[in-house]
Parts: structure tokens; C-alpha cells; sequence
């Protein structure tokens, strides 16, 4: 897909993700064991031949970019395209309602002049799956549409999320009839936050964004358009998680233990490319018991774990016994210590003894670096 | 470009035929180790923990997946800028008068006298890329200069009665070498080399051009360069060096250290932030481990899918381990998968083989599974050529299944 | 000099540089035809082998880390050790008239307490020289001194960055008497905005700033203690830039045009390291004419240039005269245009014909991407 | 690993004997070229810019330039991950029963058998790594397609006059290769190979075991391989390319194609964004004018310090030009120093030479000066030559100073 450049574009509310978003935008946000979202967006497009790839960051990029480096680690560090890291136009990104907010390619206009290629694919950066987009851009052909749209049908967001959908209507020929944001469609036709177009048809979207002053691709300009544009749907079945939520983050890499999905979703065929870290093996001691647990390199594991999400590096101690948790890079467990259903970010301690059990749904969030003691949260 | 105090030359070259089954493909310093490195790793994690900058690696047998595998050696935290040369890799050339293999370890070396000079080096370090063992070289350059010597060698003491196994140092009471003996029935010390040289350039230089000049000569460095210089009465001494080293030269050995890094109390650990074993890791997915599977006391690692038991083992990156089997006592090389019901015991089972279901492996000994081999359901290894094998000599050897 | 870090403290007064911080901070500023400012200390600090460097960054860092990548131009993309980005304390960095503020440390304490070096070295990102830092260690150690301060005898600054220095009063022995901001002292004795001290000692700084929120390295705790302390300095001969505004990145820039000059600054012994750029060789076409310039790979000129700093990709089309100015990478001049002490940012085209002459001793600055037509400015 | 549609094989193990004064220390392909290239860089930028991300580089001539130079390819966005291969470095290797160096040009290709069977390539394209062109690629492969050729083989119309210098390609009206005649002296055609071939693996790979086999073979495509398969019957077919190609096998030629790249109107320019051509440059400071300096219809790299007068010339990197010195029509290698009052014309300065005060380099022909010496002040070089070389074969030859 020489003739498509990639866009990513940047997932503005970031408060519901909490204290997780303290210290990344939502593309850095770790998941499944080893990655970060945007690692899934970026992966797709490197495996189907997409070699210019522009990012848009938020101000809060700072361990976003040390992630991307220059590229290297998914092929990107590039003389000629590659990886471009591109200013978002939202001062004010709080208040910034727009789902993709095209202002922030407009801020960028000269990098988008620059680049040769005839299509771009823009495409959010929480999406969480594995398509090969060479079927999008033959599908995109084939109907000669001007605007293509990935959806899945019948995708279940948990309830709070339901608001923050964009959902599709199409007839028997995959046309899109209607689209519309936080009201479900018959069916629960999702959209899957990606776009397929030219770029003339982007540019002359700005043109108009300029003169009224609207800039979200959905409700400013697609929703109106279904009849003057041909906009159709690509369905895709695979696994899909739209990470929109601190809670649907806890959900969605829980899911990833049952090895159906985990094969899905790293199918060796289209590798989802990540930062790669160099580490020692798992250490397994004598009496550790694990199980459906998906681990990182690097950890060494002395107790219980069960139903949980590992990063590298992780230190469980002697007698603890965790469940149902997401552990982050470097977090240490002492002994003893029992968890169920809490995320632990990067580098939390949590001294021996310690009992933290999440008594509802949604599970207990232990910010960054923070030792945690018994009595303590 | 500024002169270097000591550059390293590591010794890759080896085909390592005691090990034939893992070297089918690739020179013995490629070897896969320790759940996800290579054998080189150590040498080369030493040289950059002990501050050594400049290393080059020559290479001869099969050199292909070593190329690929240390690039730039930028995994390692070698960086060529400045005066730094970082790794460069030394195959064997084509000059204007035409081109040699290395014949030995020393015309290795002489091959690439140029290569050292560009870097003017008042040192150079002469290493094998197939020990495993973690060593500041700096501390011996110290006693090197210390002791205002031309050669100093580095030694091991070993079990007396393993020590005619070995190429022996005997020394004075300073620790000035007076004999060299290699392999001697009866031992008068029990120091070991290890393989480990530093030679003052200018010395070695010479005797190199001398060696290379001699006709009779094997040129090698412990069969003809050191005993030369001991000849020549040179001032060369011995660094007796406290701690784990491991010559990895059989399928014997190589399994032993294998299982020494699984022991809690050994010195052979990878979890040592202060002397860190690098190693260029290619990504995998992390590694699951299913609601069915068991764990104890073992290395796992990326890209593994676990669903049997596995006891005391090691497994390398993108093994598969089916429904109710068990593998104890092994070494799963990568990309391996084991279906269901099958025992596995005190193996190593060759990269990207396939293990069908309810077939058994093991035996008294090591058995070695090659790579690339796909077994039917229900193969039996090990048990069938115990039940044929039966002079000592094949009791001790290793098996094999040569696909 | 592997027993000691590296720290590069964030300058913060980015107005004294006009436009051209807009996109950029001070340390990301280009300067000498292919470089940043950030790459004098970090090469003066590579070059002494320091080899764990903590940069300090404002909220303007977009182009400071595309440049520093993972430092891998500077041998800094390390397992152990290496370049670490380190967020900035300062919410409100246009107020903050801090000279070193250690609070930018304070809050990356984690990062100073991992690393296993005994000293730092604290400098500014805007000191442009090239010295030997092993000698000032050697000369720390000799002195057996607390701090040691290197400084310039005799720096003369520009009129308006006078108020801008830090000045040193001291004995015979290079003791320090005295440290004073913004007030010359006999002789002009200029800190050069590095100090070298025990790690302890800075973290013994750190205490005292928490408990009394000062936290200004230079007014509220060396001046101080310069009885107390064993504070050495060490003179510094070469060649010297403190860029402190844009009068002055004018100034020293052209100094650069004075062979000595090139000759000690860019000492192939010890290189100025920068991002390292693939383009072809510069082509001076026929009727080029040239004097007195220094200039970078990937450059056509047709016309005259005298007097010039041109950094990489820059066009000078037939009959232009070109005189005393800064062209910034991928400037664009047209046919017979005529410029004199002009500054002409990253991508700016100036258009045929056009006219350009500064009326006074400061230069006129084009920013940033701007096309400039006659009478447009 | 996928299979690759295409893979491309780049020969540069040659010496290139008739540059011998360039290629003491390099292979040909790592010859400086252009300012701040090395010849390699063509090659390598055409197989990137038409989409070939895997390419085997066969080395074997003094290779320590050209392996620094290539590291792992990333200079030329050659990346090594999924199915991409990059680039790889093919030295001569030992194998079980031993190494080989290669042979000639097919063995060199038959040696790397396994290299290209682990890509499971449909074509592979085989190249010289000494040429300067700009091609692409694909159009090729897409001809070579469309003809449904088992063989397809790149010419280039070449001058009648010239045409007994090349191998010819005889063709019929469809452009299938009925013939191959090299260096003819009744030449029935003036389209030249260019050495850029594309073979469907398959037939390419049974040819070459033939060929290994063949004991009277020299394993050369030009002399064995393709003639064979002429014989054959092969369905071969002429690919003429269109555009600037030159072989820079000579002195001549090299200072030819230099001087191409001055010429405003030429085919040969770096500047064009729509196929770079890449290099892999080393950090040097930006280069430095004095107000003394003239500089007129020249390319001046970085690192160049530049006092006098310099015309119609190529001065790479690190180049020290002083006070009232005149270099024309001339190429002055990484590093060199030039005094004051010295003129230079018509030459091709080595690396690293320093030019003494008061020097003359220039002759009728082109003057070549080795790399890393010394020339005193007032050293004459070529007028010296010029007077004592007389016959019209020593005035065609090019005038050397071998230090």
C-alpha cells in the first residue's frame, strides 16, 4: 500500500482513563503484557506497506515519543518517509469534544503537502486489532468509494462506553446510509475509528473547515454526507477491543487470556510490533503456581498468580496470591501480599502483607512509582 | 583516530563438532543458551562491562546467523563513534595475492595484524566466543600491568582429578607460568587456562609474524604460540580468576550449565543488574500460560504458549507445550512444538522441531533431538536406543536422532 | 569520567529569543550550520565519557527529542546508562527566573537516586564550547573542592545579556569568593554555567529546598556558601558563546566565520557531535560566489553569499547577494533578492527580487516557514 | 518467514585491478565516489527505490571498508523485520567439508544457494556493485514478467564505435536473445549487458549446480552461465534500459563519471527527491569558505576547509585546500591536505595525502596519486612524467605515483 500514508489521530479524553493518562496521552497507555495502544494502529499499517506514518501528540507526549524513538522498532526510521511526529492544534485539549479532530491534520498541513501518496488512512490510536488493511484498500476499490469505514458488527461496549461510539447504518451492499456518535444503530454496527480516503477529498475538507470553523470528520462533515459521498463499510471479525475507558482497559487485556484471542490478535503472520526490550527470561521458582496468566520477559515469580496481565520485569514474593490484576512494568509484590482486581502501574511496590481487593466491578488503580502498604490506600 | 589502551579479538570461528547437532547451522558461539540468549553473549556482555570498546569478532564457520545476530552490536552497548570501533565482524579475505581460511587461532589473528593496528593498541585481549562466564577483564588487565608482564593468562582452578581434561599452568610462588602442559596425564597444578589472553600487541605481534612464517607450526595459540614464548622466557603470568566458567564444548557440559542457571544459589544468574549478560532479543508476543498448565522451577520465555507441566526446564522463545505434557529436565530451543501427552525428560530438543502427541523422550544420558525434524504421534526416543545401546562407551555418549 | 552524570538544565527565559523559540526550546535552537545548541555539552560530555546524561525538558521539547532520537548519534542509546529525557517541574516556566533550578531535578529524584555515579555535572543547554572535561575533574579532585565552577576570564557579553550572567570573585588559588547574578565582577570573571559536585551534596540541596521551596542553585545556595563550601574555578580558555538571546545567537554565530574560531570549536579530538543527516555534497554552480561562509551538506548556490552561516539544504538562485545572515536548513532564496543581516528560520522561501536589509546593528527575523515577498514584512 | 517475490544479489567481492591505485585498501565497490558516495550507494539506492528490500551483498576482496560501510544496511532504508530481510553481508565461509573462496561470479551466487532459498524467491536479480546508474528495477521485473522469460538481461545501447569493448546482446524483433557475443570485433548489435540480470530462481539455481559441477568452467555468468543457457534455449529476453549507466572499471571512466555529475544538464544529479541516492555519511563539521576563496562549478563536502581557488572539481570530506592554490578538473579524496600555492589539474587525489607548498599534480592524461602520502613542497608530479614518457601507449596509460 505504497500509495497510502497513515494517520493517527489523537483520542482526546483522556480523563477517563484517570491517573493513567497522569503521564502519557492514551497511545502510550500499556497493554497486553509488552505493547502500548498505539503499537496496534502502527502495526497494522507497517504490515500492510505503509511507510509514512504521521502521529498526532497531545502536549503530554513525553513517553509516547521515548516509545517511538525514531521509528526503528517497527521499520519506520526512514530517510525517505518514516515516522512523523505532528503538533496537535488543541490548546485547550479538555474541552476538545471532536471525535477525529481534523484541525489537527490542518495544523500540519505542510507535512500532508509534502507526502506523495494519493490515499491516507486515518485511524485512531486505542483500537486494539489485528486486520490486514491491503483487504480495505482493495474493498475501497472495488467500490470505488470515496470514503471507507472499518466497523464490526454487533461489538459490545461496556455500558459506559456506549456514549462514546460512533455507530454506522449501511444497506445489503455495504453502503453507509447513516452515522452517528453515542446512539447505537440497529445491530450495533460500530465503527472502528478508521477512515480510508483520498487526500484531495481530506484537503478540500479543510477548506471548509477554515471558512465555518467544524472539524470533526464524523459530525462535521461524514454524518452530513452519507448521500453525496459514496461511503462504505468494511466488515471486520477479528478480535476487537476500542479502549475508551479506564474500565474498558481493565476489561479488554483480561480478555486477552483466553488463547483463542491471544491468537487472533498476535498472529505471527502480521506481528504487532513494539519498543523491544532486552531481558532475561521468566523465572519461574520452585514454588510459584501460575495460571491463564500472559507474561513478560523478565519477571520472577514465587507465588500465586492467576487470571492476570504481566509486564516485564515484575517481582512476585513467596505466598502472595494475585488475581484478576494488571501488573506493569517493574511493579514488586512482596510476600504474602494478596491482590484481586487491581491495576498497578508502572513501578508501584506493594509491601508484604498488604490485602488490596476490589469490592465491585471496576478495579482498585494504583498510580505510577506509589509503594503501597497495608492500610495505605 | 586516538590509540586504544587494550582491544579485544574474540574467536568465533569454531564449527565445535562435540556439539554437531546444535551446530548444524551455525558456528558454536551461535549456539542458543540460557532460554534466549546466545553462547557469545557472555563474551561480549564481559568485554562491555569491563569497559572494552573495540572487539573484533572472527568468524569462519557458518558465520551467517552470528553476522546477523550481532549487526552493529549495538545490542550489546557497543557504538562506533569517535574512538570507539565497537564490534566489527572479521571473516576471512581475498588480498591482492589472493586469499586464506584462518588455519588456526593465532593466524587468525595474524590475518588481521592491520585491523589491530588501526587502533595502535598497547593491549590486546584474546578471547573464545564459547565460555560461559561472567568476567571483568579490567581487573586482570590490572595485574597485567601490575605485573609489568607480556602475556598474562587467565586460569581456573579445577577438580584435581578433572585437571588432565585441561591445558595446565604451572607456576612460581609470584605466579609467573614456568610450564604449560595440555592435557597432562599427571597434573602438577590444577590451574586451568581458560582461554583468556592478554598479550602486549608488540610482543604478540612478533611472534605472530614468526608463527605464521613456520612451516611445522599449527598455528594455533596454545599449541605453538605459548609454549614458544614460554621457550623464549617471556614474562607471562597467570590471573587466577574466582568464580563461574564453563567451557561449553559438549552436549554434557552445555547441559549442565544450562541447568546451573535454574540453581537459586548459583553465581550463574541473569537477574544481576550489575553485570548485565546482553543479548539482541528479536520480539515476540508475551508468553501465556493456559488455566491447564503447571510451572515449577524453570525459565520461560516470550512467545511461548504453555497448556502441559514443565519442571525444571528451560524454554526458548515461541515453544509450544500441548495439553498434558510434561517436560522435565530439558532445553526447548525455539519456535519447538510439543503436542499433547508427551514426556519429555533430560533432552534438548533442536530449534523449530515438531514433538507429535504421546510420543516420549529421554534416556540415562542427554538425548539431543536435531532441528527442523518433524516426529510422528507416538515417537519413542531414547527409551528405544536404551534398549540397543550397550558398551559403556555408548552408555556415556550422547544420543542423537539425526532426523 | 564514568564516576560521573550528566545533567543539562532546562534555560528558561525563551522570550529573549523571539520566534525562534516558538517551535522550539533554547537547547533545540540550531546553531553553526548543523548543529543545536544541545549538542555542545552533550558532545563536550560524551567526549570525557560520561555515558548517563539527564536532559531536562520544557513543554516546547517536540523538536528537542526528534533531534536527540534515543541518542543514538551521541553512543547514548544504551542498555545501561544513556540519554533520559526528564520532565521539567516548572507549570509556569515563562515566571520562572530560576538560573539552575534544582527543583526540575527534585522532581526526577527517582532518576538521580538509580543512578550509580558519585558526581554530577550540572550545565546549561546554551554554553556553546568546546573543553575537556576530564581536566576539570582532575583539577575537582587536585582541590580536593565541594563544587567546581568552570568560568571565562574576560567573556565579554553582549550589553543587553550583561544583566543575563552569572560572575565569580576569586583568590589566587582559584577559590571562589564570591558568586553574583547579573553583577560583573572585576575582570569579568563569567561562570560558564557548569559546576561539577558530589551527587550527595546536590541531594543534600534538595532537602533544604523542600523544606523552604528555594530552589535556585546559583542566589539560593552558592552564593551563600562560599565559605562554607570548598568552591573551586575552573578557567576555561577556548572558545567561548553564551547564548543567552537572539542578539547574541546572531553574534556568536558569525564569530564562527573566523578560521581560528572553526578550528578550536570543531577540534576533530574531540568532535561536536549532532544528529547525523544524509545529503548530497554542496554544489556551487557557475556563477556562484562565495566569502567567508561555513555551510552544511545539500546546498545550490547560484548567487553571492558573503559573510554567511548556511545550514543544510539551502537555495540561492542566480544574481541573489546574500550578506552577514543565518539561512536555517531548507531556506529558499529566489533570483537577484538581497538580504543583509537577516535570520532566516527552518523553511523559509524568500520570493525573486525581494529586498531585505536589517537598518541596525540587530538582525530582522523571518520565521519558521514563512514566505516572504517584497513588502510582506 | 513469507516468500519474497524478489530478491535481489549484489556481487562485490572484485578487486578491480585497473583502479588498483583507488582499491589497495577497498573493494571496487567501496570506492569514494561523488563527493560523499561510495560506488555501492547506486546499486543499493536502486534496489531500495524500486521496492527490493532484501539483498545478499557478496564480498571478498579486502571487505573491511565495505562491511563498516553497509553495517545493517539502514543507511539506505534497507530494514530487517517481518519478511523484510535487509541487507546481508555474504563473506566465502567454511562448512562442514571445509570453505571455499569464490570462484567467479556463479559460484560466488551457487555458494549462497541456502541464503536465497530461505527467502523462497520466484526471481532473483543479480547485480554488480561498480556501476553508476539510476534504475528501476521493477519496470524490469515487469517486462520480464510480461514476457513470461525465464531470463532477463539489461542492455543499453552503446556507441558502433564502442561496442567490441562490451559483451553484445543479439536479439530478434520481440527482443529475445538469440545471441551473446563478448567483446565482438564485427559487432552485429550495439546493445551492451549491463550485468543486471533477472533469473527465475528455479532455473537460475539448476544452471548453478550444473555449473558448480562443470570442471572446466570458470563459474561466470558472462562466460559460462548465460552462454549455457543460450545453448539451451532458454526463454531470454534483452531489457533496454534507457538512461545514464557507466561502468567505472577504469581510471578513465571513474574521472568521466565524476565529471558527469558537474554537468548542469546531465542525468546524473544528486538532487533529485524522486530517487535519492544514499550513503551512509560519517559526522564531519559544515565546510568553511575563507574570504580568500574561489570556488566556481563544484561540489564541496562537509569538513572541507577551502583557502584557494577550486574549479570544475569534487572535494570530499575533510579536504584542506590553502592560499593561492588552484585545483581544476580534479577529485580530491576524503582528508587530503593541499598547501599553499599547489596546482592541481586534471587528477585524482587518494586519501588522506598531503600535498606539499608549491606542488604540481597534472599531466595530459589523468594523474592518479595513491592514497596516505606525503608529497614534499614543490613536488612535480605528471610534468615529470610528461617529459619522460613518450610512446603513444604510455601516453594513453594514466600517470601513477605509487608513494
Amino acid at each position: 500500500m505504497k500509495e497510502v500514508m497513515g494517520l493517527i489521530h489523537h483520542v482526546k479524553d483522556e480523563k477517563a482513563f484517570r491517573q493513567i493518562t497522569k503521564n502519557r496521552c492514551v497511545a502510550a497507555i500499556p497493554f497486553g503484557g509488552k505493547y502500548r495502544l498505539v503499537d496496534f494502529p502502527l502495526s497494522n499499517m507497517v504490515n500492510a506497506g505503509i511507510s509514512n506514518i504521521g502521529i498526532i501528540t497531545s502536549f503530554n507526549m513525553r513517553s509516547l515519543l521515548e516509545h517511538l524513538g525514531r521509528g526503528e522498532d517497527w521499520g519506520l526510521d526512514r530517510k525517505k518517509d518514516g515516522l512523523f511526529i505532528l503538533p496537535t492544534a488543541s490548546i485547550d485539549s479538555a474541552n476538545n469534544k471532536r471525535k477525529v479532530d481534523l484541525e489537527d491534520f490542518y495544523a500540519n498541513l505542510d507535512y500532508l503537502e509534502k507526502s506523495k501518496q494519493e490515499y491516507v488512512l486515518i485511524t485512531g490510536s486505542n483500537i486494539v486489532c489485528n486486520l490486514d488493511l491491503r483487504k480495505v484498500g482493495a474493498f475501497h476499490k472495488k467500490n470505488e468509494a470515496d470514503v471507507t469505514i472499518v466497523y464490526q458488527d454487533g461489538y459490545q461496549f461496556l455500558d459506559l462506553d456506549i456514549k462514546r461510539g460512533v455507530y454506522l447504518q449501511k444497506d445489503d451492499d455495504g453502503r453507509i446510509l447513516a452515522i452517528e456518535a453515542g446512539a447505537p444503530s440497529p445491530g450495533n454496527v460500530v465503527s472502528m475509528d478508521m477512515y480510508l480516503l483520498k487526500k484531495s477529498l481530506l484537503m478540500s475538507f479543510f477548506e471548509e473547515g477554515e471558512i465555518n470553523g467544524k472539524w470533526d470528520l464524523i459530525s462535521d462533515f461524514l454524518t452530513s454526507r452519507v448521500r453525496d459521498l459514496r461511503i462504505y463499510g468494511f466488515p471486520y471479525q477479528g478480535y476487537l477491543a476500542i479502549v475508551n475507558s479506564w474500565q474498558s482497559l481493565f476489561k479488554h487485556q483480561l480478555e486477552l487470556l483466553d488463547s483463542r484471542v491471544v491468537q487472533k490478535l498476535f498472529n505471527p503472520k502480521r506481528m504487532i510490533y513494539t519498543k523491544i526490550k532486552d531481558g532475561p527470561p521468566t523465572r519461574y521458582c520452585g514454588g510459584a503456581e501460575v495460571c491463564n496468566v500472559l507474561a513478560s520477559n523478565g519477571c520472577v515469580i514465587e507465588g500465586k498468580v492467576e487470571n492476570c496481565i504481566m509486564f516485564r520485569k515484575v517481582k512476585i514474593g513467596r505466598g502472595a496470591v494475585i488475581r484478576n490484576s494488571i501488573l506493569m512494568p517493574k511493579v514488586e509484590i512482596g510476600e504474602n501480599v494478596v491482590l484481586d482486581r487491581v491495576i498497578l502501574d508502572k513501578g508501584v511496590s506493594v509491601h508484604k502483607g498488604t490485602k488490596l481487593i476490589s469490592q465491585n466491578e471496576d478495579p482498585i488503580i494504583i498510580p505510577k512509582n506509589i509503594k503501597v502498604r497495608e492500610g495505605s490506600v | 583516530m586516538k590509540s586504544k589502551e587494550c582491544i579485544a579479538m574474540l574467536l568465533a570461528g569454531g564449527q565445535g563438532s562435540r556439539l554437531r547437532l546444535l551446530t548444524k547451522n551455525l558456528a558454536k558461539p551461535a549456539v542458543p543458551f540460557g532460554g534466549k540468549y546466545r553462547i557469545i553473549d557472555f563474551s561480549l556482555s564481559n568485554c562491555v562491562n569491563s569497559g572494552i570498546d573495540t572487539v573484533g569478532v572472527l568468524t569462519q564457520y557458518k558465520p551467517q546467523v552470528l553476522n546477523s545476530y550481532i549487526g552493529i552490536g549495538d545490542a550489546w552497548d557497543f557504538h562506533c563513534y569517535g574512538s570507539h570501533g565497537g564490534v566489527t565482524i572479521l571473516p576471512p579475505y581475498e588480498r591482492e595475492d589472493g586469499g586464506e581460511f584462518y588455519k588456526g587461532t593465532a593466524h587468525a589473528i595474524y590475518q588481521n595484524i592491520d585491523f589491530i593496528d588501526k587502533y595502535n593498541p598497547e593491549y590486546v585481549l584474546i578471547l573464545s566466543g564459547d565460555h560461559i562466564y561472567k568476567m571483568d577483564y579490567s581487573l586482570m588487565l590490572e595485574e597485567h600491568k601490575k605485573n609489568d608482564a607480556e602475556v598474562t593468562i587467565s586460569v581456573i582452578e579445577v577438580p584435581w582429578e578433572e585437571a588432565s581434561r585441561f591445558g595446565i599452568m604451572n607456576t612460581d610462588q609470584e605466579g609467573r607460568i614456568v610450564q604449560f602442559e595440555e592435557k597432562p596425564i599427571c597434573p602438577k597444578s590444577n590451574l586451568a587456562s581458560m582461554g583468556v589472553y592478554i598479550f602486549n600487541w608488540g610482543v604478540l605481534k612478533e611472534y605472530l609474524i614468526r608463527d605464521a612464517a613456520d612451516k611445522e607450526s599449527a598455528h594455533d595459540f596454545g599449541k605453538n604460540v605459548i609454549p614458544r614464548m614460554l621457550q623464549d622466557s617471556l614474562k607471562m603470568y597467570a590471573y587466577a580468576f574466582q568464580g563461574y566458567w564453563r567451557d561449553v564444548g559438549t552436549v554434557e557440559s552445555y547441559w549442565e550449565a544450562s541447568m546451573d542457571i535454574l540453581d537459586d544459589q548459583g553465581c550463574l544468574t541473569f537477574f544481576d543488574n550489575d553485570w548485565r549478560i546482553y543479548s539482541a532479543p528479536s520480539l515476540q508476543a508475551p508468553h501465556y500460560i493456559s488455566s491447564k498448565a503447571e510451572i515449577e522451577d524453570s525459565l520461560i520465555s516470550d512467545g511461548c504458549a504453555i497448556e502441559g507441566k514443565v519442571e525444571h526446564s528451560i524454554l526458548f522463545p515461541g515453544v509450544f507445550v500441548g495439553q498434558e505434557s510434561l517436560i522435565k529436565d530439558s532445553i526447548i530451543m525455539p519456535g519447538v512444538r510439543i503436542g499433547r501427552r508427551v514426556k519429555i525428560e533430560k533432552a534438548i530438543i533442536g530449534e523449530n522441531t515438531v514433538v507429535g502427541d504421546g510420543s516420549y523422550i529421554g534416556a540415562d544420558g542427554i538425548t539431543v533431538i536435531e532441528d527442523s525434524i518433524t516426529m510422528p504421534e507416538n515417537t519413542q526416543v531414547g527409551r528405544l536406543l536404551r534398549l540397543k545401546k550397550k558398551t559403556k562407551e555408548e552408555e556415556e555418549d550422547v544420543k542423537e536422532l539425526l532426523g
